[in-house]
């Protein structure tokens, strides 16, 4: 039975932290060596997890939600009005999307996702988060000053668009789907999803390139 | 708990490294791995997340990502007693499952994967207090325990701008009480958060339980 | 700023350590002797501090108190130009001071430590906005830059309790500017802090910038 | 000329950090060498003031201080109101004492002082702050929860005692004074300094012990 005693958990940590191998790969390999010895877990499951999250699970899942809002004003609907039902149509549902919002850029509005408490991130749908996603400089400024993290990223927004800051509080999990960009008319569903990038989805890209 | 995690607005981290990737070790990798495909029999994403909360200030600014989820998922297992610390320690088992967990293909880890789509909605008995529109605001007092209230949005006024209906309630979750409260969007002005005059705003997941009415 | 020092109500440090000593090296004594007696020209005591508070945060929260005093002693002496960086990491001085200070016997320390009671009054010609007995409001708004009210106790009511008349104000002093403000102790119940019934309650000495009526 | 840059003063304690040997003693036996082999102090008034504060400038002055009041009402009410002033009959000011007040326990009020944001401290009057005052751990819970705080020092007050915390967020300085306790009638000035220990000036500690 799980304790519910913070200062339980706490004393665990710091307890471990001082005992364990200070190299966290030694740290990792003692956690699946015991998990595998005790019957737990299989080690190919593992290798297979990490396989399946280096080739098959990725910011192209997401690109390709974006790309069809693009073509597809039906599907584009249903991605605004539950975006955790219409991933589903691609079979992306899984780790944090249930209650996935799909919010949409426009020529005023810029959006951008955080996680302040810890790092949500809809993983499923996206592939695993980038690191500075992950770091205490971007979940500290993302909220205050997300004009000058933006600035890092090469994006230099004018006051005439306003930013809409999503910090995952709760459950939801945020997608951003950003602005088709001119001069990709009658282009498949393949190359339009080619051109949207994972920061995009995050809302640390903006204007998509074509070539 | 007002502990290290909680970094909305603090100032001192520096830049953002812009281009580092999702995973820069191996072992970062069989980390994401182990989380998802070890069991963790009975608790709560939020205690799990407690626990994490609770490392010592200095650790948990200090270890990278996934060395914090791996001292966690160790520490949830001993406080349930899958793990002893002694086991740990000694990289040794006393017990262990019979038969042990079955291997799983390419297949099965997908299916594993679209099977984790919890559904954190609860049917409420309680009409909801706010409506789409209402002017709120965030309590000011720090809670004791877990909280999803950010201290950077505490004691500030927002909007309410949509309605989930009931969901999991984080701060009981955390105590292992299963239950539910409303749940809405919230978006701040910067004005009211930072005090700058930037058009931008956030918006947050807010429980019923940290809003009042402004 | 919402810096790494600001600790007033933080979780997760576990208990006080009761019983140790002022100084536990001999290192940390000659460090205080060191930022006592090596002479620091022009600057505040406010920027001094804002040094030690721009330390990243992890380190601010790893390091003993009297290393970081020796890194701020050393940051802020190359700031000002008395050392340059090449002189800290290759210890070979460029330059040198003639004729070099004299030494101080026990007498002369006894004379310095005296003579460091530093006056911070200013008279001022506004009046004061409050007076004792006076209901008021700290603001809820985060400080770019060095402030002195923390921030467990923005966006509370309080009650002042003793006015001090006009003192350099710590939020300009650290930007090298020497101007007063009105100072007052404001006392706050623990009911309006901390959400508890404790009878018990915290007086900060607060500058009027920070206050509006209540 | 100071910069008053935060970013710079940052920047060098990022650098120094990085580049510095990482022992402490390290560190500042170069600041001290670097400052003594350019002139700015001599390495005897070094030696000197460590000595002073070892031997001279301590809680013994407090003591004396306390002791004096509980014995001379005009002290006493000097004291009360300025105590910054009325420790320079003793020649006890110095680094952080201008603006000293002197807060006196009661029956039914004690008093506790902090400094959350850094560890302001009277030094000239109570010498070195314990390293207890000075440590995360204190700074964060003594405005919190000071009756846990006192709990863990062996103090367990009632609710009928109120407990006032003082934050030295500016530039005044706080000395507690303990009450005189029961039999110490008669007591020479230097048997009553004896028996005020610093806990009881900084507000951890409350009844004196007369043995």
């Amino acid at each position: 039975m799980a304790s519910y005693d913070a200062k339980k958990i706490g004393d665990l940590h710091r307890h471990l932290h001082a005992h364990m191998p200070s190299d966290p790969a030694l740290r990792v390999k003692a956690l699946e060596s015991l998990a595998v010895e005790k019957g737990l877990v299989a080690q190919e499951t593992i290798d297979t997890w990490v396989e399946m999250y280096s080739d098959k699970v990725g910011p192209m899942r997401g690109a390709q939600v974006v790309a069809r809002s693009w073509t597809d004003p039906e599907f584009r609907a249903r991605l605004l009005e539950d975006a955790g039902q219409a991933i589903k149509e691609f079979g992306f549902e899984g780790h944090a999307t249930e209650h996935l919002k799909a919010v949409e850029n426009t020529r005023d509005t810029h959006n951008l996702v955080t996680c302040t408490l810890c790092s949500c991130y809809p993983f499923a749908v996206l592939g695993m988060s980038p690191a500075w996603y992950r770091s205490a400089a971007y979940r500290a400024r993302s909220v205050r000053e997300p004009r000058a993290v933006l600035a890092e990223f090469g994006i230099d927004l004018t006051e005439d668009v306003k930013i809409r800051v999503w910090d995952s509080t709760a459950e939801l999990r945020y997608l951003v789907v950003p602005e088709r960009p001119a001069g990709t008319d009658g282009w498949s569903a393949e190359q339009l999803a080619a051109i949207v990038t994972r920061d995009s989805m995050i809302g640390t890209d903006r204007d998509l390139k074509v070539q | 708990m007002d502990g290290p995690h909680d970094l909305g607005g603090k100032d001192g981290f520096g830049p953002v490294k812009t281009e580092a990737p999702p995973f820069a070790h191996d072992w970062e990798r069989r980390q994401w791995a182990l989380s998802k495909n070890v069991p963790l029999p009975d608790g709560t994403i939020d205690w799990w997340r407690h626990g994490i909360e609770n490392m010592d200030p200095a650790t948990y600014l200090s270890l990278p990502y996934f060395e914090k989820w791996c001292l966690n998922e160790i520490a949830h297992r001993i406080d349930r007693g899958v793990f002893t610390l002694d086991e740990v320690l000694t990289g040794t088992p006393t017990s262990r499952q019979e038969p042990p967990a079955e291997p799983l293909d390419m297949d099965g880890t997908l299916a594993r994967l679209r099977a984790n789509n919890t559904d954190f909605r609860v049917d409420m008995d309680a009409p909801p207090a706010f409506a789409v529109g209402d002017t709120v605001r965030t309590t000011n007092t720090p809670t004791v325990g877990h909280t999803r209230l950010p201290a950077y949005a505490r004691g500030h006024t927002g909007t309410i701008v949509a309605h989930h209906g009931g969901h999991l309630y984080a701060d009981a979750g955390a105590k292992g009480e299963h239950r539910g409260e409303h749940l809405y969007t919230v978006e701040f002005t910067a004005s009211e958060l930072w005090g700058t005059d930037a058009p931008d705003t956030t918006c947050l997941d807010l429980w019923e339980p940290y809003l009042a009415s402004a």
